[in-house]
């Protein structure tokens, strides 16, 4: 698994996490180049399906993140989302599907460093847990599927 | 913090205490503070912040100057600089460290000789009996120092109150203790 | 059919130094539907923006995407180009190269693939963006000033004398925050109250402005132009129409042994008081808290003695809803206080104090009424030693950044003690003087050259008194760090200058963000210091970082004209990214089903119903409405609604999805 | 629970007095304290100063020692001792390759799992709750606490009371009637390990230390700590020919002075050992 | 369910209603829906142990509203459907008469919403028995066996959507596997289309399913798909303590918050 570079992708909301991974580069702090942002306004637009289809399309692992509770430039975004992961967490457990595999985290944008560290953590741990093959061979075995339906 | 953020040249004094010790000699602004609270930086050639300073440089003569250096044996790790640093640096590691280098390289400096020369026939005493054997602590001291005359009333006085023995207190363990000094000395 | 151009900025070296842009460029435009790929030195320059303006007329570009710094940065520079070039505006987007790439990762083949998704991804969504039509909302030409001192005095003033109105906030019973405590100002050595006090008076008499002293943000709703704010007035316990302000009532209160606030507790003051002569509002109120009224249920002496009756015990707090088109935060500062340092004393031996407190000392108004005595004894010290950085500069056990105004003080406060007390010793114990600043550095040459303040480059280790003395053990740097002894009778320790109490908790009233200090952060730390990341809320003075006089004037004025140019227009448009129901032919109308769940998620209460008649004019069908003018766009609803009958523009359903795709699939 | 002792080469040869005390207390307060078996030395600061290994593997093997023995809790009355042993304890447990290493070299499995108390905080976990019926004498004299250096530092890894102006031994002092002064030298160092090899130092920092002691009026110095006894005590003659003074204000062991506040003799608790003359009792 | 029939009559017969919703046993036996609009017609309406069926699914379709004013033959699991369509504005209280029918199958006096929701109140909000037990089995296995389990059952899905269609909760005019701009669920069936779909469903009810188990019970090919939804009760319940359909003014759990809401796994 040495050469295994795992993908990751990042939901992160504008005001906070995006802010705070642009203090991590003025900060010139260095990070694993797997995770790529996506940006959301809020945490709040962060569709829980989009989570599924990072996975579907390939993704070991996700980071979704935003702003601290309270500190939402829409008010109340985060702690509706926060509701959301609850729940989507909760399903995905007793679905099977491998949590270890999302980070959900708090990244203010004062805290540079903190987003560099929730980068390489989660990356490291994906790094340990190896490609998510239990998902990839789900989606690849249903491809056959339709195929063998038609 | 790690080592790529402080450009430390890779044959210099301070990166190898950054490596060995995760002391970040660039960390220091020169406040003082340490030599301000030293208890014997006033006797030393170069008091903690100059010590600091002079890694600073990155500059071989300026680690040659340290590893030479009295103060890396005066220094009576008593942890004040530690303790009031602003930046933390963790000088009383460091300089632990570099009495060992000092040591292995053979720089020690030569007013320091007693300093070591007890250091040694502390750990002599105890190699052998596993525990302090203050009487021949003193007298291997002398031995090595030689100076005779010194600490002469003392003993004595201590063992007239029973301070003193005259006999080492040998533990069960001792060839486990010799072993254990073996494998630790390279 | 998408005719996307690409432009790849190599920002000087900041991207080029670890992305490969040259490769990047090459395998964009190798992508369908990208109509042109190139690269330039910097894209924000006038000739790169000129460079994105041909381009979209040459290769009819239908979507442009700069790969340069962050959004966060750019984005309003480019969208203005592609408008410039004949582009919708909001048919430009941004990959983030540098703040998310360039300068987080090191130069390797990773790191240019990685760039090259970033750009994939924005290509593939900006194919999706429609064209927008930016929005208008009204302007309530009302300007909110939080905070009396002197940022929020001269936000206030030069707001008002644009002609607007300005409502002022302030907790405490009087105006004119810290600078009324100073004695002398550096590096003029003009006396604090003698320019500060006619303004606060201005400010309490400008037909514009209206006061509100002893008064707290309760809430803010709403958004730039149309901020709907409740403000609690705390009681002073009394009518202030009715009362005169003689203040017999504070000379009479029996409760006379409240630390005094205003003189650093260094003096007292009763239950009913007015903070200081020169207070503004002049009128005392009662500090409930210490009043032997509110304690024991009796006492009144003030409601006696009160010659116009004006003292009302059960007045209650007040809560005021007004209508603000912009705020200006001018919360100030505090001091960290000392007494984290044991090795420094503070708080064990009187006569450590610090640097507001050694300002109240040498003011004329203050408790020695400008005698340099020292707490214990009230004996002129004669020696002085003044330690800079106390707090400062000391992540250990302190805070880790410079509180810049130090430095200055402290050389001014050496130098007032030198000119009260001639004969006296005034040593200071430094680091590094940190005097940039128009006649700053002549200012602590002075200190140093004519009134012989004695500077010694060293930290201070510890000070412990001894026979009523203080002895202070430091170093002389200087001097191959040299043990520095002092015996001195007065120990002044330059404090750090730290975010307000409270600020917090503000900062989350108004949804601004804070930085890891707790101070407030502004939009950019170059070009934009005085706005925060909320639109309508600007920064004024201390409460953005420590800062002097200067500068938190410059400032102050700086946030009173970005109000007024918000003012200037009775209409101001917003960037249309909002959120909208979908529309379907009838009998439809519309995918919502109207289960107004989305309501309840709004904080902007932007969501209404709209009904659906048919010919008898009866109801069929009622569904969710989107008020652009109050929607922000967070968002939520549209994540929240299952039939997917409300998007996001800008963000919408379609261009996320997109955006996971392209971000995770082989090119 | 058995609480082991670890009392250090000094406690039984030049400190024997500190020894006698703390076992005197413990009689007479009922507590049972077990001698590591085979116990040997920290390696002081010689250890540190000369051989990082084995100045953690010396204490290691101790610790391994008193887990051996089922030794959940152990006291160790000399300060340094006590921080040669958090120390290792402390680095062994956040580098477990060390850790490993040093099993290896002490031949002893180490697990790192007795608690390390000093006699201050033995002295509030098991004699203060009985102390006061316990008190005959009042020790009713103005003291100097001198903590020493090793007691609270380094603070992040001790996190033993406060590393400036500490408190705690000022406290005990005050539950047996005592008046403990302002005293900024309270960690102010003594000279330690250069006792022997540089006396001079020695006498000079412990001069000042006794110097400022009696200038503020103190009865005596409070001690917990048997190098700083040993260089305040039997180095008096150093010091005062250093400093060509006629010091003589006693320096006790806390653990004496609380024996004498509860009755038990001066013989009982060493002080007939001591070189400066104890005149209180 | 004597009682049952001539409240039916009456309500019919006096106007207060236009039509009842009940349960009548088909031709060949077999119980269904039926939809009385004569009050001749009442004494077909039945309610016996097989009247599983959660009616209230009726309550939202437009051809049922179109008939007029309701009454609808209710236990406690369409009590609480109705709660939730009257808080998700999807029906109005006056504009339906609830026949109440007791846990013993005796019919109450639910005089109007306040007293149903009483009654609610005073019942056991958990999920079925037998169906805490699937759970709790379920929940015993290891993740990885979990993944399998439900790879299998879903394996069968045949995206009928009865489980949709059989939902009073699934009210929807367009269901967001209708929506292909863009094509959150695939149309083909596929064990992984089929797991996002049910997905789907799950987090769309949560907060929102009152456990009546319908889903599971009308699913041609056997899928236990109630218990997502009931696992989500569940969970529901014990991080902010509600139960779905419980009042007709409840603020659906993912459509509210609580600043202090509890959770261990965001750093």
């Amino acid at each position: 698994m040495s050469d295994f570079e795992p993908k990751v992708v990042a939901f992160v909301c504008n005001w906070c996490t995006y802010a705070g991974a642009d203090l991590t580069g003025t900060s010139r702090i260095k990070y694993a180049s797997n995770v790529k942002i996506i940006r959301f306004p809020c945490t709040g637009r962060i569709d829980f399906m989009l989570l599924l289809k990072a996975f579907a399309n390939g993704a070991d692992g996700i980071i979704v993140s935003g702003c601290h509770p309270n500190d939402c430039h829409y008010t109340s975004g985060n702690f509706h989302a926060k509701r959301r992961w609850i729940m989507f967490k909760e399903l995905m457990d007793f679905m099977g599907v491998d949590m270890n595999r999302i980070t959900f985290s708090w990244v203010s944008a004062a805290e540079g460093a903190k987003w560099a560290d929730v980068v390489n953590t989660t990356v490291t741990r994906i790094r340990e847990l190896g490609p998510y093959l239990s998902y990839k061979e789900l989606v690849n075995r249903s491809v056959e599927e339709e195929v063998k339906n038609e | 913090m790690s080592h790529s953020e402080h450009h430390t040249e890779r044959n210099s004094l301070a990166y190898v205490i950054e490596k060995n010790v995760e002391v970040h000699a660039q960390k220091c602004y020169q406040c003082g503070k340490c030599s301000a609270g030293c208890p014997v930086a006033d006797q030393m050639d170069l008091p903690p912040s100059i010590v600091m300073r002079l890694l600073q440089t990155e500059d071989i003569a300026n680690d040659e100057k340290i590893l030479r250096s009295h103060s890396i044996w005066l220094c009576v790790t008593c942890e004040m600089c530690l303790s009031r640093c602003p930046m933390e640096i963790d000088i009383p590691s460091m300089m632990d460290y570099l009495r060992q280098k000092s040591r292995s390289e053979k720089k020690v400096n030569k007013n320091a000789k007693n300093i070591i020369a007890f250091h040694k026939s502390f750990l002599n005493s105890i190699r052998f009996t596993g525990r302090l054997y203050e009487l021949g602590l003193i007298l291997d001291y002398k031995r090595q120092s030689l100076n005779m005359t010194q600490d002469i009333s003392l003993a004595p006085k201590m063992i007239s109150r029973g301070k003193l023995h005259l006999f080492p207190n040998m533990i069960k363990g001792t060839a486990q203790i010799a072993r254990i000094f073996k494998k630790t000395s390279k | 059919m998408a005719r996307i151009g690409v432009f790849i900025c190599h920002c000087g070296e900041n991207i080029s130094a670890t992305v490969d842009c040259g490769k990047v460029a090459e395998t964009i435009g190798k992508l369908k539907h990208v109509a042109y790929s190139t690269e330039y030195k910097y894209m924000c320059s006038d000739p790169g923006q000129t460079l994105i303006k041909d381009a979209i007329k040459e290769h009819k570009l239908t979507g442009v995407v700069v790969s340069a710094c962050s959004p966060r940065m750019h984005e309003p520079t480019f969208r203005k180009a592609c408008a410039e070039g004949g582009l919708n505006p909001f048919l430009c987007e941004m990959a983030n190269l540098r703040e998310h790439c360039s300068w987080v990762h090191e130069k390797n083949e990773l790191t240019t693939e990685k760039a090259i998704d970033i750009v994939r991804t924005q290509v593939e969504k900006v194919k999706l963006n429609s064209a927008l039509q930016p929005i208008k909302v009204p302007v309530t030409k009302t300007a909110m000033v939080i905070g009396g001192g002197i940022a929020g005095i001269q936000s206030a003033l030069d707001i008002a004398n644009t002609g607007h109105k300005v409502i002022m906030i302030e907790r405490s019973p009087s105006i004119g925050g810290h600078m009324s405590q100073l004695s002398e100002t550096f590096p003029t050595l003009d006396c604090s109250q003698c320019i500060l006090t006619p303004r606060m008076v201005e400010v309490a008499q400008h037909p514009n402005i209206t006061l509100y002293t002893y008064a707290e943000v309760e809430s803010v709703e709403g958004f730039i132009g149309n901020f709907k704010v409740k403000i609690r007035k705390k009681s002073k316990s009394l009518d202030e129409k009715v009362c005169t302000g003689c203040g017999l009532c504070t000379t009479k209160c029996p409760q006379k042994k409240i630390p005094n606030e205003f003189e650093q507790g260094m003096g007292m003051r009763p239950a009913i008081y007015i903070p200081f002569p020169q207070a503004v509002p002049n009128r005392p109120v009662i500090d409930r808290e210490h009043c032997t009224y509110y304690i024991k249920g009796k006492c009144k002496v003030c409601e006696v003695v009160c010659p116009t009756k004006a003292i009302r015990f059960d007045q209650p707090d007040e809560i005021l809803e007004l209508e603000i088109g912009a705020i200006v935060i001018a919360t100030g500062f505090d001091i960290k206080h000392a007494d984290f340092f044991p090795e420094y004393g503070y708080g064990k031996y009187k006569d450590i104090i610090d640097g507001l407190q050694f300002e109240r000392l040498a003011s004329a108004s203050g408790p020695t009424s400008g005698a340099i005595r020292r707490p214990s004894d009230g004996q002129v010290p004669k020696s002085i030693v003044f330690i800079a950085c106390a707090g400062s500069r000391d992540p250990a056990k302190g805070i880790a950044y410079c509180s810049k105004i130090c430095c200055m003080y402290t050389a001014k406060h050496a130098m007032l003690y030198k000119h009260k007390v001639h004969e006296g010793r005034a040593h200071v114990f430094y680091m590094d003087i940190r005097s940039g600043g128009k006649n700053y550095d002549e200012f602590v040459r002075r200190a140093i050259e004519e009134d012989h303040v004695k500077y010694i480059r060293g930290r201070v280790s510890t000070v412990f008194e001894r026979d009523g003395k203080l002895i202070v053990k430091g170093v002389d740097t200087l001097l191959g760090a040299q043990p520095v002894e002092i015996v001195a009778d007065m120990v002044v320790l330059a404090t750090a200058g730290v975010a307000n109490s409270g600020a917090e908790d503000l900062a989350q009233k108004l949804h601004v963000s804070y930085d890891a200090h707790k101070f407030f952060a502004e939009a950019h730390p170059k070009l934009k210091p005085i706005e925060t990341n909320t639109a309508g809320i600007f920064l004024a003075g201390a409460c953005q970082n420590p800062k002097d006089i200067p500068d938190t004037v410059s400032q102050a004025s700086g946030a009173a004209v970005k109000v007024a140019a918000l003012f200037s227009q009775s209409e101001l448009t917003r960037e249309p990214l909002v959120a909208v129901v979908n529309r379907t032919a009838p009998p439809m109308y519309s995918t919502c089903v109207g289960c107004f769940l989305c309501q309840t998620v709004c904080p902007y209460q932007a969501i209404e119903r709209e009904d659906f008649k048919n010919r008898e004019g009866k109801i069929v069908k009622t569904v969710a409405k989107i008020n652009e003018g109050l929607c922000q766009g967070c968002g939520t609803c549209v994540a929240l609604c299952r039939s997917k009958s409300i998007d996001l523009l800008g963000y919408s359903n379609n261009q996320v999805y997109a955006e996971v795709v392209a971000l995770l699939n082989e090119y | 629970m058995k609480t082991g002792i670890y009392p250090g080469c000094s406690l039984t040869g030049s400190a024997r007095d500190y020894n006698e005390s703390v076992f005197a207390l413990a009689e007479a307060f009922g507590l049972e304290l077990i001698q590591i078996p085979d116990w040997n030395c920290c390696g002081a600061t010689a250890a540190h100063n000369l051989n990082k290994e084995l100045s953690l593997a010396l204490p290691a093997r101790i610790l391994a020692l008193a887990e051996q023995n089922g030794l959940d809790e152990i006291i160790v009355p000399c300060a340094a001792c006590y921080s040669r042993l958090v120390v290792t304890q402390h680095e062994l447990k956040n580098n477990p390759e060390l850790k490993n290493r040093i099993s290896e070299v002490i031949e002893m499995d180490y697990r790192g799992t007795s608690s390390i108390l000093n006699v201050i905080e033995w002295i509030d976990k098991y004699i203060i709750p009985k102390l006061d019926e316990k008190i005959v004498k009042p020790f009713n004299y103005k003291v100097a606490c001198y903590y020493g250096c090793l007691l609270v530092r380094p603070n992040k890894i001790l996190n033993y009371d406060r590393a400036e102006d500490p408190q705690t031994l000022d406290l005990v002092m005050s539950k047996i009637g005592a008046d403990p002064i302002d005293y900024p030298y309270k960690t102010e160092c003594c000279g330690a390990g250069l006792s022997i090899s540089r006396t001079d130092i020695v006498s000079k920092l412990s001069g000042k230390i006794i110097e400022d002691a009696e200038h503020r009026g103190a009865d005596a110095i409070i001690v917990a700590c048997p190098m700083c006894h040993s260089n305040l005590d039997m180095r008096r003659p150093d010091i005062n020919k250093y400093w060509d003074t006629e010091y003589k204000i006693p320096v006790i062991f806390v653990t004496q002075a609380i024996g004498l506040a509860i009755g038990l003799s001066p013989q009982k608790v060493g002080l007939k050992r001591h070189f400066v003359e104890v005149k209180i009792s | 369910m004597n009682s049952l029939i001539t409240r039916a009559k009456e309500l019919l017969e006096n106007k207060t209603v236009q039509v009842v919703i009940g349960y009548e046993a088909g031709p060949t036996g077999v119980v269904r829906p039926s939809f009385i609009t004569d009050p001749a017609k009442a004494d077909k309406l039945i309610y016996d142990e097989r009247c599983m069926q959660n009616l209230a699914v009726y309550l939202t379709k437009a051809e049922v509203k179109y008939l007029g004013k309701m009454a609808i033959v209710a236990a406690l699991p369409v009590m609480r459907s109705i709660m939730m369509l009257i808080s998700e504005q999807q029906i109005f209280a006056e504009s339906i008469v609830v026949l109440g029918i007791s846990a013993d199958r005796s019919l109450l006096d639910l005089a109007d919403i306040k007293v149903m929701q009483g009654y609610i109140e005073k019942s056991d909000l958990g999920n079925p028995a037998k169906d805490k037990e699937l759970l709790a089995e379920l929940n015993k296995l290891s993740p990885e066996e979990r993944f399998a389990y439900w790879q299998k059952e879903l394996s069968k899905c045949i995206k009928c959507y009865a489980c949709r269609q059989a939902c009073p909760m699934c009210y929807c005019t367009r269901c967001t596997v209708e929506v292909n701009q863009p094509q959150w669920i695939p149309v083909q069936s596929n064990t992984h289309g089929n797991m996002e779909w049910h997905i789907l469903r799950a987090m769309h009810l949560a907060g929102r399913c009152i456990s009546c188990g319908e889903c599971g019970r009308v699913c041609p090919v056997g899928i236990p798909c109630h218990l997502l939804t009931m696992q989500l009760s569940d969970q529901v319940y014990n991080y902010f303590k509600v139960h779905a359909g419980t009042s007709e003014k409840m603020s659906s759990v993912l459509s509210t918050y609580e600043p202090n809401d509890k959770e261990s796994f965001i750093i």
